[in-house]
This record gives C-alpha cells, structure tokens and sequence, in this order.
C-alpha cells in the first residue's frame, strides 16, 4: 500500500468511527463529546505550544469566553439577560424551536469572532513576554477574567448561568451536539493540517526554536503569532458555545474559565501525544480522556491519584510523548533522516 | 465606585485600621516571600517551575498540626516539618525531577502537576478532607482601643519566616553548596567542568525548597485554615511574586512578598473582598505589562 | 556537485602582496585561491590516506610514557554513532592537536575524554587508570582534567572574579583559589580592569580569555582545549599559544587540542591527527603534517 | 439476591473543595441504606428488596456533576438518583434528571433558584437556602425591639462566599432585612479560594455592625470565627451556617461562643421515626458506628442524607412497583414523619413542611434558640 | 542617492559604566565589500546591534539608503533588507537544514496572505543549490542543532543568502570554519558581492579571510575609531598594527 492511500483508510476509518461509535453507543455519546471537544483543545494548544513554542496556560480562556459570549447571545436575543440571571427571579423561561436554532446559530458566530478580536487585542499585550513570562501571563488573565465574571451580575457572578433548554427531544439532543463537536474537531484537524503544510507552519516553527533570529530575518512575527493565535481562539469560541449548550449549565471558575483542569489537561494531553507533531494531539486528547474515564470508572476515590501518576509517569519516562517515541524508533515514516546519508572513510575506497 | 470612595474614606478617616491592614499584610507578606524564594531557588537553578510548591506547604502544615496533637509544640514542630518535607524533597528528586530537569519548561510543569495531584490525595486519604488548623487561641495584643491588634501567631509566623529566610540567603552566599548552586544555575555544563557535582547540587537544591515549604506550612497551620486541596493558590502567590520580583535577586522578593501581602489586604478593603483573588493574579498582569512596557522602550521582549 | 578544485584566479596581487609581509600574526596571512568543498575533502583523504592508523602505530608516534590513551572507541550522541573505533595516545607533557573539517568529530573526542556523551564501546585511560565511565564532574578532581569548552562557558552572572574562584571550586582552601585569581589579573590587565562586573557584560574574546585562565586555576595535569583561539584578536592568538606552550614545556602539562586553525596548532603540537567523518585518517608530528602538501592543500586552505 | 436490590445512583463531591461535606453526605447515605436493609429492607408489593448505591466522585465541579448523572443513568441503569452535595452540582445535575425522567430525591442542594425551573422529577427533604439565616434576621429585629430600639438602626454586616448556595442563602437574608426593615452597611463577596478575612474584619472594626451574617461552608465558618477573636471584634449578634461541619467548637473553644448556627437539623429536636428511632438515637447511633463522629457533634448534612434515603424507601412502597414514573408520583405524595422533621413537597419540589432551626453556642454546647417553638434554651445576647 | 548605502554619524552606545561605542562614524559602500576590525571588546559586535536595532543608541544617528533607522525595531530593519548573522550562531535548531533554509526566504516581500502559501519547488531547490555549496547537502534532512558547531555556522550563512539581502553584516562568519572551507566561503562571498549585488559589511579578526576579502576595512579600538583605509593601508598602519596586529 502507498503512502497516501495508507493516509486515506486512516482518515476514511475515523470518520467511520466517528459516525458509528455513537449510533452503537447512544449510552456513550456524552463522553464522545467531551472526547472530540479534548481534541480540539489539544490541536488548538499545539500551535502555538508544540509548533511555535509559546506554552500558553490561559487558551482556556477562549473557552470560557465562547460560552459566555454564545450564552448572552443565545438568552439576550428573547429575553431581558439580567432578569434571566437574577436566580432569586423565579419564572420559567421556554424558546421555540425557531428561536432555540437561531440563537445557536448565532451564538457560535458571535462566540468565534468575539473569541478572534480577543485574541487579537490580548495577543498584543502578551506576545512581548518569553517563555515561563508568557505561561503565566496567560494564566494570570484567564484566571483573572474568571475571577471577574464571577463577580459581574449580568451574567449571573458567581452563580452561572443555565442555558436554554433543546426544545426537541432529550435524546436527540445529545446527538445534535455530539455531531457539532465531532465536525469541529474534524474541521479543526483539517485546518491545522493544511496550516503546517503551508509556509505558515514553517514561519512558526522557526519562531519557536529561535524568535530574535526569526526577527533579525525579517519574518513579520508578531502577526504570525497574532494569526496562530487568532485560528486557536476561533475553534476554541466555538467549542466553548457547543459545551456551554451541551451542559446546559455554566458557571465561571469551574465549568467556563477551569485554568486548573481543562486548562491543563489541554497541556498534559499534546504532551502525552507528543508535542509539535500533527498526530500527537489526537492520540493524546484520546488517549487521556479514555484513561480518565476508564480510572473514574473503576477506581473511584483513586482516578485523581492514578491521574496524577499517569501524569508523572508520561513526563518522566515517556517526555517525547506517544508520537515523538514512535518517531524516534521509526524515522523514516516521517521522512525524517537522523544521519545525513553520512560516508564512511572506509567506503569510498 | 461609590463603595470603592466610601471604604477609601474609611481608610482615611481611621488611619489606624489602614496601619493595621499594612501591618498585617506585612505579617504574612512574610511567608508568602518564603514560599516565594523556595521556588525562586528551584527555578532559578533547575529550570523546574514547580507546581507542587503549594503542596509542599499545605503538608509542611499537616505535619505540624498531627504533631501538635500528638502533644509536640509548634516549635519544635516546624523545625521537623523542615526535615520531614527535606527528606520528601529529596525523594521527589531522586524518582521524578532528575529526569525533567534538562527539558523544557512545560515538563517540569506537568511532573510538578502530578506530584501536586498524587500529594493533594494522599492527604486527604491520610488526614482528611476536612479544614484543619492549629488554633493555640492566644489573645492579640490590642492598641489604640483595640483598633490596632496584632496576633501573636502571625508575629511570630513571621519573625520565624524572616529568620529562616536570612538564614537560607547567607547560606547561598557564603557556603561552597551556595556558591555551586548558583555556578549550576547560570550554566550546568561549565559547572561540571568546574568539577561541581550538579547531580548533588539538584538535588540538594529541591530538597532545601521542599523544607522551606515545609516550615512556611508550620507557620501557615499556626494562622490560617487549610485542607488538603487548597494548596494551589500558595502556588500562585509564589508564581506572582516571583515573576514580578525576577529570578536571582533576592530582595526584589522578599520585598514582593511583602508588598504582595499588603496589597492583598488593602486591595480587597478597598475594592471589596470578591476581588481578592483578581487582585492577586491582576498584580501579576500589571507587573508583566509594565515590564512590557519598559523592555519595548529598550528595544527588548520580557524574557 | 560544486566542485570546485581548480584554483582561482591566482593573479590576486592583494592577496600575494599580504602573502609577503610576514607582520600579521595570529590567524597568519596567505592566499585564498584554494576552494575545495567538504564532500572533496572527504573524498580526497579517502584517496590519499593509507588507510586508518592503527593503536600500534598512534603509540610509537606518541613515544613513551603515555599518559592519556583511547582505544577502539565508539561514541556519539543518543543513538547517533559519531566516532567509529578512533584510537589516540599521548605521552605525558606531550601535545597534540586534531584538525579536520566541521563535523568531523573533533570536540566529539574531548567530549568523550570528558564524559559528555554517550560511549558505546571502547576504553579511555589516564595514567593507566580507566575513566571511560566516569562523571564529568569527578574528571577534574579524580584524572586531573581541565576542559576548555568551544562555545561559551562563563557563568554570566557572576563577577569575572568569582568565576575565577569558580575555577579552584574543588581547591579546600579557597583562599588558594583566590591566590591564583591574583595571579591572573596580574597577568591580563584586561580582566583586570573588569573584574568586579558580571561576566555577561565581556566581549567575545574577553571570555575566551577568562575561560583559559580559569581552567588553569587548578593546576590541572591534563588540559582538554577546543578551539581556544576561536573569536580571539591576532595578538591574543599567539599570546594563547605561548601560554599553551609554556604549560606544555614548562610545566609538563599533556594537552589534547582541537583547532580549526590549523597552521598555529599543528606548529604547537608535538603530534598531529587528521579526523575526518569521526575516523581518523593521518597521523604523525606536527610538523611533518604541516609540511605535507596534501594537508596543506585539503585544510590549510592552500 | 441480584433481583431483590434497588440500585440508587449518586454522584458526590469526595474530591475537591466540598469534600468534607460529601464525606458526610456519603456517610449519611450508606448508614441509612445499612440501617433499612437490616431493618428488613423495602416491601414493594410482595418482594422485599436491598438499596444499594453505585456512587461516583464529582470533584465538586459542576461539570464533572451533569456527566457523570448522564453516565449513571446511561450506562450504570440507575433509575433513582440521590442528590449531590451543594446546590451549584444539583443545578448541574438536575437537568439531565430531568431529560430522562429519573426521580431524584436530593438533601443538600437548597438554592431555591432549583425549585422555581419546573422540574417535575426533583424533590428536596431539606429547607431551602433562603430560609437558612432568615431566622437570625427576625431574631435581631425581635431583639432591637425589645431593647426600644428602631430595626432601622440595626446595622448588619454580610459575607458570603461567592458560589451558588451562599449567594442564595443571602438573597434570602437580603429579603428578611428588607422585610424588616434593617439596614446593610457591609455586604462582602468572598472568593472561593479565601483563606484570610482581615478585609472585612477591618471594615467590621470600622463600622460596628449590631449582626454579622457569614455563610462559606466550613472554611467561611471557620476563618470567620478564628479572626473575630483575633481581631478582638465585639459584635452582639453572629450568625453563620456550617458551624457544625466547620467544628468550631472543637477548634475555637469558647472563642466561638454565643454564635448563632443555622441548621437544618438537631439532635435535639423531637421528631422520630420508626426505622431512625428519635433524632437523638439517630445522633448516638452515627457517633457509635463511626468514630470520626465520636467527639464532634454530628453534621446535619448527614442527617438529611438518611432523610432522602428514607424518603425513596417510603415512595417505593406506597407506589408498590419499581416504575420510575409512579416512583416520581408517590414522591409528589409524600407526607412523611422523620427523625430529621417532617417531609412534605410542594408542586416543585422543595420540603415545606419542616423549618430551620437556629442554634447557639453556648459553654460549648449548640443549644436551639429559635423558632420559638423548638427553642430549648434562651437566646444569650449580647454574645459577650 | 548618495554612493553609501549605510552612513552612520557619531554613534554613541554605553552600557552603564562601559562605553562601547563612541563617536563612531562610518560608512559602508553600495554593493562594496566593508571590513570591520578591532581588539577584542573594542565594540565591532555592539555597533552591528545598534545597525539592526537589538539595542536603542545613546546618540548619533544611522542612515540606511538615506532613511534613518536608529529609531526602528529589529524586523523593520530586517524587512529593509539589512541582514545579520551572529557571532554566537543562531539556527533553528528542531528543524531540518532544508526547512531552515525553506523559512529564510526574503519575507519582506511577502504580504498578508503570502503567510498561507504553499512551499514551493523553485525554493526548495534554491536551498538544496546553496546547502551544496557550503557542504550540507548531504545533511540537509539532519536536524540543525545536531550539526557540529561549524556546520552550524556555515548553514547560518546559506540562511542569510538565501535571504537576498540587500546589505550582509557578517560577525566573524570564519570564526570555527575549516581553513579550506573559508577560502569557499570568500568566493561565494565574493560573487555574492558580485553577481547579486549584495553589500557586504563583515567583522572578522582572520587577516587572511579580511584582507582579500574587502575593499575598505575600519578598525576599532577601546570602542573608538582608530583608522581607516584599503586593506593595505590598514596592515601598514602603525596604529593598528600596535592595537591590534602585533607585530614580530
Ligand atoms: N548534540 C548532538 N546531537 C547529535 N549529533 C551531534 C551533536 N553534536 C554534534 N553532533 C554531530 O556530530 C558530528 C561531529 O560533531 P563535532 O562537534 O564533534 O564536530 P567538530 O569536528 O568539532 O566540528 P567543528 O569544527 O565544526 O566544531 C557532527 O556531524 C554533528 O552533526
Ligand atoms: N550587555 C552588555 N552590558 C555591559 N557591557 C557590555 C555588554 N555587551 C558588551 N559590553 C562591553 O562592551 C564592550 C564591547 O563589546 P563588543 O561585544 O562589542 O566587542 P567586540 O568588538 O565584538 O569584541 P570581540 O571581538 O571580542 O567579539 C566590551 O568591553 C564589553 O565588555
Ligand atoms: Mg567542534
Ligand atoms: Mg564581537
């Protein structure tokens, strides 16, 4: 078999797999979901963690800010938000079916693009800091804004806000939203793909082993960044629109703006995966959500410390991660040569 | 905003109670500095950003506070807390930090996640999860009508925290293990030309930061409430300071630490206390943004 | 293929107008017209070369008492094999210097002797004890090793004078180390004159300079130096190797150097060894070597 | 004996920042299924039947929450679900109750914001939240009134953690003060991180309020008490919830003394029931059969618990089948005599037939003050 | 437009205490070979930062094709077409030689959406050209940071030709590179110079590679300027021969 028929089946029987687990496994669809949706912060943290070197802590923040941004949309198009809020209100608030899907619809535009201007305009304030500087940094903010939301009563504080309910059937609702994550972490993996195949992934990949260098070369860095930055905020608003539905209920330090878990989940699975690699984030993202849910099943009380060990275990014995080992052992899958083809004194007599 | 003018007239009008905020958030500015420079050393000389820093705090104080009910004062408790969480350290090091000390920043990040996770959990399996503490209920010295008081267990957290601090710093400066850490720390490979067993140096180093922890936790149990999970927000307090203070200088801080603490207290009278948190991690954005500011006048990034 | 051995243009009046003046010191003068490409050079040495030295012939090259020795060692970095069965012997207060093109695996050797890397198979000996497998850190104080890095070795934050300290961190008296720091400063005004301001703040060639001295603050019995006039003045050059010669002649130092610049080590050296594509391919006394027309052609650069 | 039991489901907070009083709940659970099961377990028509539970950890965080209800009920087949811990988990779970018709009878999510949604398979045997403090309002007002005071001229001091439940407990203490007419001149949020209050301690120094109002489980409760004394802060009337779970009397002697306590529930209140004996044989039981209880007073998040335990065992034998459907029926009939008071649900759901209880602590003992009808001991005010 | 394409006017540079660079005047030819000579720490490396903007300028003033640019930032002066290598190289060390040449094309002819172009054959096959001529063809799928340290500098070098600069300043490129390697390296610069006009401005302490490479040299010394002329003018010159050459 050649080589890009080989990469046919593979994206053939995932998109097989996709569209056939559910169908097998209604009783699963929920943590599909969560799966895809892993995906897709594990491919979005990759591009500026794996490929251009700018470890971010705070991408969960688009997360968070999606689902605000789709929640208000959603609740603001019919009714008065506040009102909505105020949990002491009482009243029972229905959509139709029209207003429901017009909402949604949108909520997500509305989600993805108020995600990219924010990138765009905290990407000019972050993108002067350096390595741990620029870690924290982001996290600072992400933490920072979750701790504001939490205090802005519009949107509920520190109470959350429940979503509209689906108007149609329960059952089918959580079909309708496994498909979304599933076409956005198609998408998602489609665009990266095509992304580093482009001079783009080349320029960010330089930035990220030596950025003054890339500089002093004349590559236009601050907007690669901006840009890379920009298309993770873009799939990452829009994952956080899905899962705020999804949920049904949001909250802000722990459902919307979760530096401490989702946020470094997204780290710990692209480096389980291996990190500045195309396929790693996938394997990653799938691999530990499987991991976690099979601990949370099967060792209740312990999944937090059979994480945590999974955790040390990968970084300790395992750093290059999943793809980064497989890489290692077979480099000529990817074209990658270790030795030049490198002459011998002896051989060329 | 208008809440915000009436509390500032408060500080105004009643200038003793905004002594008494300073004060106190001089007082465990203290500790926070300690923690702080704890991971200050690690960072600084084994590129290890750690996590667990907080961790290490909150068992420093579970060992402190089981001693104290076996009957063992808090004075000689922090002190084996020390030694306990040095052992610990050490440990830590010899299974898991010597294998992520050469990579980057983002593997010592995650081990450390781990090690705070695996260390959250087994406290809660062996103590509980309920809030602890060690109240000894001593009775505040009050000035000024009582206006002004000032407790005996935060005075002495931090008398203790400023002794253990000199202490650690004049190490550094003027022991052949502090003049090897600070070798290793600006470049590994020329130090082990230099014969220096930076092996050793690691791991001394990680286990002096976990027995700082551990007796900033001895003082942490002596004046505030803890349980096993509540260890993240002493990590982010030493983040904060410690990037806005820089690596290797010592007094910057020490001097964050302290000012870290008044701010806290300050900001959340002023703001109200729901900001508490937002004035913690805001600090570190307007430090990192101010540094910004100054480094792209010099035609530079905050590195 | 660029390949490119017919010579220039040799009617380059400014080149063979410097050629004749005899003033410039360090990296010498002469002509440019020489341009060979790293795969001719290899493919060259093959040709000429008869075949790799065997341990028998390196150790009467080296004379007696040998003093450091590298038998039928392997090593590289990972998984990589950089040096295939390379074997090196020096007498003890003898000199020697590996010249060859880039990557041949010159500084891969000292990184071996040192510990650096990973050593698949072979025995390194000091003084007839083997430290194939010793830390980097114990080299110093156990074999008496002084290394001289190629890239940058100061600790930047630290003052020039503490890094000299740095330099006697294994002496037990320190005062020693301090001793001996004087003597330094002494001797090379330039640091001097900097000695209380971060090691950071030196130029180039200001680095190089404090870290030759300080490897020589332990009075080390074996001097591991790659490159060491790399980025320095002319006038520093010479004055690196007079130092060099008076550690060797003097003090009976052995020494095992690496230099790009061929001319000035091979005229230092005692022996020469040619490694090309991590095998060595010549050997013999320096400055034989230099007279060899092929060495001459192949890297001296005509 | 695999057909003869009723598998329960619950997700519970044993990790993270509400895992103390998940540890409670969960315990209050497990002793009530042992007590029923050995009790004879449940009569549904003619079979008897176990309860058992399958529980999962929520971590505290509402996402984890609404997942794992969804996985209980998918994959686990649980039909009947019991509550969580905390109101912003019960909020999260509630709606996926709801999408699939599973009746969960809840003890620890009091937000009244759950019961104004309509759902139809959620039933509460606790008192919701806005009720919590409420009394201590009325209390002060009553007090100022017998001191020929104005209510207007009682200055009351609030703060409340940031999250769900505490932010319901003061909405409704903001109504009570409304309703009586006192005034508020501190009203502070606090993070769910704090550990230190010195911010509104300082204000209180500044401003001198008549009542103080805490609510922040048990770390609220306990850094709250801890700064009082060490700020030296004379405040004539404190109330708070969670003094118990918090143990401030173990920790805080007599420095805690004369605080007020909400709670649902006390051991010296004088309901019964036949399976739980009365509430003090229900009190002496738990510390004898756990030890951790053993010089603590018993937490009411625990009693309740066994309370909703009951609850379903009494529905599935009124409705003499294991349908859900009918389950949920029979619970909207509830009209039940407990050791932990008496449960009744109104059409959303929430318990109306049993109030909270005000405790003070007094010599170390939580004595209950109000409502007047419970009371066993006089309110001692001022506190010191 | 004047004859020189970099002029510069009493530049002025200290850190702290140390003055590096003072009252530095120069000019740097169009399509000229420059050379830039000194003792060790008499401020060549410092002056190449100001040129390109790694550090602000105490005083003086730098024109570039008459613009001044002592104002602007590292990319600015880049996408001028002011290019440097440094004398500590700097590579991208994760990626492979072909890719690290791929990525040095002239970006400053390049717009927004340029950003999202495929990688085309044309430049590939440029990059292979250049890796050949410095002898890196045969590693050019090796990661660059497992080259040895000449290696490294030698693929610094085909980066900055690959960039079509309109002016090189080279900060010792010789330093390391094999005797026989640098005599292709001055060739190559030489027709640089030559065939693509690029201008040269070059630091080096090797007399042999400065000497038959440039027209006009500078010499430094205690971060002043101590003279200046065609090569042989400098070799004879007393003052340099005292400061820097030596003499036997
Ligand atoms: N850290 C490393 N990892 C992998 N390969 C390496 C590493 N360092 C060097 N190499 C490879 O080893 C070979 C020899 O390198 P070495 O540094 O010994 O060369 P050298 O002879 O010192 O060259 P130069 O004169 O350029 O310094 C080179 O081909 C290089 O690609
Ligand atoms: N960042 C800095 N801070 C303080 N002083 C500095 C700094 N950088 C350079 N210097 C000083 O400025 C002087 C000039 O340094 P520069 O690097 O320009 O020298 P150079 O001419 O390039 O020397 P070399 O040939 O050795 O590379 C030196 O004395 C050096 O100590
Ligand atoms: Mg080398
Ligand atoms: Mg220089």
């Amino acid at each position: 078999m050649n080589k890009s028929a080989a990469t046919f089946a593979l994206y053939a029987s995932i998109l097989a797999l996709g569209i056939i687990l559910p169908i097998y496994f209604p009783n699963y669809v929920g943590q599909m979901t969560v799966m895809w949706m892993m995906v897709v912060f594990a491919l979005t943290w990759d591009i500026l963690g794996g490929q251009m070197g700018y470890n971010s802590l705070g991408n969960i923040f688009f997360f968070g800010a999606g689902m605000y941004a789709s929640g208000m949309v959603q609740v603001g198009m019919f009714y008065d938000l506040a009102k909505y809020n105020d949990a002491a209100g009482g009243g029972i608030y229905n959509f139709s079916f029209a207003q429901y899907f017009t909402g949604l619809s949108v909520g997500f535009v509305v989600a993805a693009i108020v995600c990219v201007i924010f990138a765009v305009i905290l990407g000019r304030l972050v993108f002067g800091l350096r390595g741990p500087y620029f870690a924290i940094g982001t996290l600072a903010i992400a933490t920072v804004i979750g701790e504001l939301v939490s205090t802005w009563e519009l949107v509920g504080g520190g109470q959350g806000m429940s979503m509209p309910n689906y108007p149609g059937d329960l059952g089918e609702a959580k079909f309708v939203f496994y498909t979304m994550m599933f076409v956005l972490a198609i998408s998602t993996f489609m665009f990266v793909r095509w992304l580093y195949g482009s001079r783009f992934g080349l320029a960010i990949n330089a930035i990220r082993d030596d950025e003054q260098k890339a500089e002093g070369m004349g590559i236009h860095t601050l907007r690669y960044k901006t840009v890379a930055w920009a298309i993770a905020a873009f799939f990452l608003g829009i994952a956080g629109a899905i899962y705020g539905n999804f949920n049904n209920f949001f909250e802000p330090i722990d459902v919307a703006f979760p530096t401490t878990t989702f946020g470094i989940f997204m780290v710990l699975m692209v480096l389980l995966g291996g990190k500045g690699t195309l396929w790693g984030p996938v394997i990653g993202a799938i691999l530990f959500h499987v991991i976690k849910e099979v601990t949370w099943t099967y060792l209740l009380n312990l999944q937090w410390v059979a994480l945590g060990l999974l955790i040390v275990v990968t970084v300790v014995y395992f750093q290059e991660g999943i793809m980064g080992w497989i890489m290692r052992k077979k480099p000529e899958w990817f074209g990658i040569r270790v030795e030049g083809d490198k002459q011998r004194l002896g051989d060329m007599k | 905003m208008e809440r915000i003018w009436a509390n500032i007239q408060i500080m105004i009008d009643i200038p003793v109670l905004t002594l008494g905020m300073v004060i106190d958030g001089l007082l465990i500015g203290g500790i926070f500095a300690l923690i702080a420079y704890g991971l200050a050393l690690v960072w600084g000389v084994m590129n290890v950003k750690n996590l667990a820093q907080g961790d290490f705090v909150i068992l420093g104080a579970y060992i402190t506070w089981w001693l104290y009910h076996a009957g063992v004062n808090p004075i000689f408790g922090i002190p084996l807390a020390f030694v306990a969480l040095w052992f610990l350290g050490w440990a830590i090091y010899k299974t898991v930090i010597y294998r992520v000390i050469q990579h980057d920043l983002f593997t010592s990040l995650l081990a450390t996640f781990g090690i705070a996770i695996v260390m959250q959990q087994t406290m809660k399996i062996v103590f509980g999860a309920d809030e602890q503490t060690i109240a000894l209920n001593l009775e505040s010295y009050g000035f000024f009508d009582d206006l002004l008081t000032i407790q005996p267990t935060r005075l002495i957290a931090f008398v203790s925290a400023i002794i253990l601090a000199i202490a650690v710093i004049t190490f550094m400066k003027r022991s052949r293990m502090g003049q090897a850490i600070r070798a290793t720390a600006q470049n590994p490979r020329a130090a082990r030309v230099m014969g220096i067993d930076t092996e050793k140096v690691y791991a001394f180093t990680f286990s002096l930061n976990a027995a700082i922890c551990g007796a900033a936790g001895g003082l942490i149990a002596l004046i505030w409430e803890f349980q096993p999970f509540i260890g993240l927000i002493y990590s982010i307090r030493a983040f904060v300071i410690v990037t806005a203070a820089g690596l290797g200088n010592l007094a910057a801080v020490i001097a964050a630490g302290l000012g870290m603490g008044v701010i806290e207290q300050t900001g959340a009278f002023v703001l109200g206390t729901e900001y508490q948190q937002a004035i913690v991690v805001g600090l570190l954005v307007i430090v990192l943004l101010i540094k910004l500011v100054i480094s792209s006048r010099r035609r530079e990034v905050v590195e | 293929m660029v390949d490119k051995e017919t010579p220039q243009d040799a009617s380059n009046d400014k080149a063979s107008a410097i050629e004749q003046s005899d003033k410039v010191s360090g990296y010498g003068a002469g002509g440019v017209e020489t341009v060979i490409s790293v795969e001719a050079v290899t493919r060259e040495v093959a040709r000429m070369s008869e075949g790799v030295p065997d341990a028998a012939t390196l150790e009467k090259l080296a004379g007696d008492n040998i003093f450091v020795s590298i038998e039928n060692l392997k090593a590289g970095y990972g998984q990589m094999e950089i040096l295939h069965d390379f074997n090196l012997s020096v007498a003890k207060g003898k000199s020697l210097c590996l010249i060859g093109p880039n990557g041949a695996g010159k500084s891969t050797v000292l990184h071996s002797i040192f510990g650096f890397t990973n050593i698949f198979s072979g025995k390194i000996t000091i003084d007839g004890k083997d430290v194939t497998r010793q830390k980097p850190n114990d080299k110093l104080k156990n074999a008496g090793i002084a290394y001289i890095l190629q890239d940058n070795s100061v600790f930047p934050n630290m003052t020039v004078e503490e890094n000299l300290w740095m330099g006697g961190f294994l002496k037990d008296k320190t005062d020693e180390a301090k001793e001996a720091a004087e003597r330094v400063f002494q001797k090379y005004d330039r640091l001097a004159k900097r000695r209380s301001q971060p090691a950071r703040v030196l130029s180039g060639g200001e680095r190089r300079l404090l870290e030759i001295s300080r490897a020589l603050v332990m009075n080390p019995e074996v001097l591991l130096v790659d490159e060491p006039s790399i980025g320095l003045e002319p006038r520093f050059i010479d004055m690196v190797f007079e130092i060099l010669d008076d550690l060797q002649n003097a003090e009976g130092k052995t020494i095992i150097m690496v230099e790009q610049n061929a001319k000035k080590g091979l005229e230092f050296a005692d022996i020469g060894y040619v490694l090309v594509s991590g095998e060595l391919a010549k050997a013999g006394p320096g400055d034989e070597l230099l007279a060899d027309p092929d060495v001459g052609r192949l890297f001296l650069g005509g | 004996a695999e057909e003869n039991t009723i598998l329960l489901g619950a997700a519970i907070s044993l990790t993270g920042k509400y895992a103390t009083a998940g540890n409670h709940a969960k315990i209050g659970y497990d002793f009530a299924i042992d007590k029923i099961n050995a009790a004879g377990g449940i009569k549904v028509g003619d079979k008897t039947y176990k309860f058992t539970v399958k529980y999962y950890d929520d971590e505290s965080t509402p996402a984890r929450g609404g997942q794992l209800a969804e996985r209980l009920i998918n994959q686990d087949g649980v039909q009947y679900m019991l509550g969580p811990y905390s109101s912003g988990l019960t909020k999260a779970i509630a709606p996926v109750t709801e999408k699939y018709k599973i009746p969960m009878v809840e003890a620890e999510g009091a937000s009244r914001s759950l019961f104004n949604k309509g759902y139809k398979y959620l039933f509460a045997v606790l008192s919701t939240s806005e009720q919590y403090l409420a009394s201590a309002v009325a209390l002060a007002a009553e007090v100022a009134k017998k001191n020929g005071k104005d209510p207007k001229s009682v200055k009351v001091a609030l703060a409340f953690e940031n999250d769900p439940f505490s932010l319901d407990v003061r909405a409704g203490v903001i109504d009570d003060i409304k309703k009586h007419g006192l005034t508020i001149v501190i009203d502070d949020k606090l993070p769910r991180n704090l550990t230190d209050m010195t911010a509104t301690m300082t204000k209180i120094k500044a401003l001198k309020p008549d009542l103080l109002v805490v609510s922040g489980h048990s770390k609220g409760a306990g850094t709250a008490t801890r700064q009082i004394a060490e700020m030296k802060l004379s405040i004539p009337m404190v109330a708070m919830t969670h003094c118990e779970s918090a143990d401030l009397v173990g920790k805080y002697g007599a420095t805690a003394d004369g605080y007020l306590c909400a709670t649902q529930w006390a051991e010296t209140l004088t309901y019964k029931d036949p399976i739980f004996g009365s509430a003090a044989e229900f009190n002496d039981e738990i510390k004898k059969t756990y030890s951790d209880y053993a010089d603590k007073s018993v937490p009411y998040q625990l009693a309740q618990a066994s309370a909703a335990v009951y609850v379903f065992k009494d529905a599935f034998e009124r409705a003499g089948t294991l349908d859900k459907e009918k389950i949920r029926d029979a619970l909207t009939k509830t009209d039940l005599a407990t050791f932990y008071g008496h449960v009744k649900f109104s059409e959303f759901g929430n318990n109306i037939a049993k109030p909270m209880v005000l405790r003070q602590i007094q010599n170390g003992k939580y004595n209950v003050v109000a409502p007047t009808d419970f009371a066993s001991h006089k309110l001692i005010w001022p506190r010191k | 437009m004047s004859e020189y394409i970099i002029e510069i006017d009493s530049l002025s540079k200290s850190y702290g205490g140390v003055i590096a660079n003072k009252d530095i005047s120069l000019k740097v030819k169009k399509g000229g070979i420059t050379g830039l000579i000194g003792p060790n720490g008499s401020g060549k490396t410092t002056l190449f930062n100001s040129i390109v903007g790694y550090h602000p300028v105490d005083s003086g003033s730098i024109l570039f094709s008459g613009q001044d640019i002592s104002k602007f930032r590292v990319q600015e002066i880049a996408r001028l077409g002011l290019l440097r290598t440094f004398q500590q190289t700097r590579i991208y060390a994760k990626m492979n030689c072909i890719e690290n040449m791929q990525v040095s094309i002239p970006h400053r002819k390049a717009g927004f959406w340029d950003m999202f172009s495929s990688r085309d054959e044309t430049t590939i096959e440029r990059a292979e050209r250049l890796l050949e001529f410095v002898g890196l063809y045969e590693k050019r799928w090796l990661r660059a940071g497992d080259l040895s340290f000449g290696q490294q500098k030698l693929l610094e070098f085909a980066m900055a030709l690959m960039n079509e600069p309109t002016v090189l300043m080279l900060d010792e490129p010789t330093a390391g590179i094999n005797p026989t390697l640098i005599n292709g390296l001055i060739d190559r610069l030489k027709r640089a110079n030559e065939e693509f006009g690029i201008t040269l401005f070059v630091i080096e302490h090797n007399m042999r590679v400065i000497m038959n490479l440039a027209d006009h040299i500078y010499c430094l010394a205690h971060g002043q300027m101590l003279a200046e002329g065609k090569p042989e003018e400098i070799q004879n010159d007393q003052r340099v021969i005292d400061a820097y050459l030596g003499a036997h």
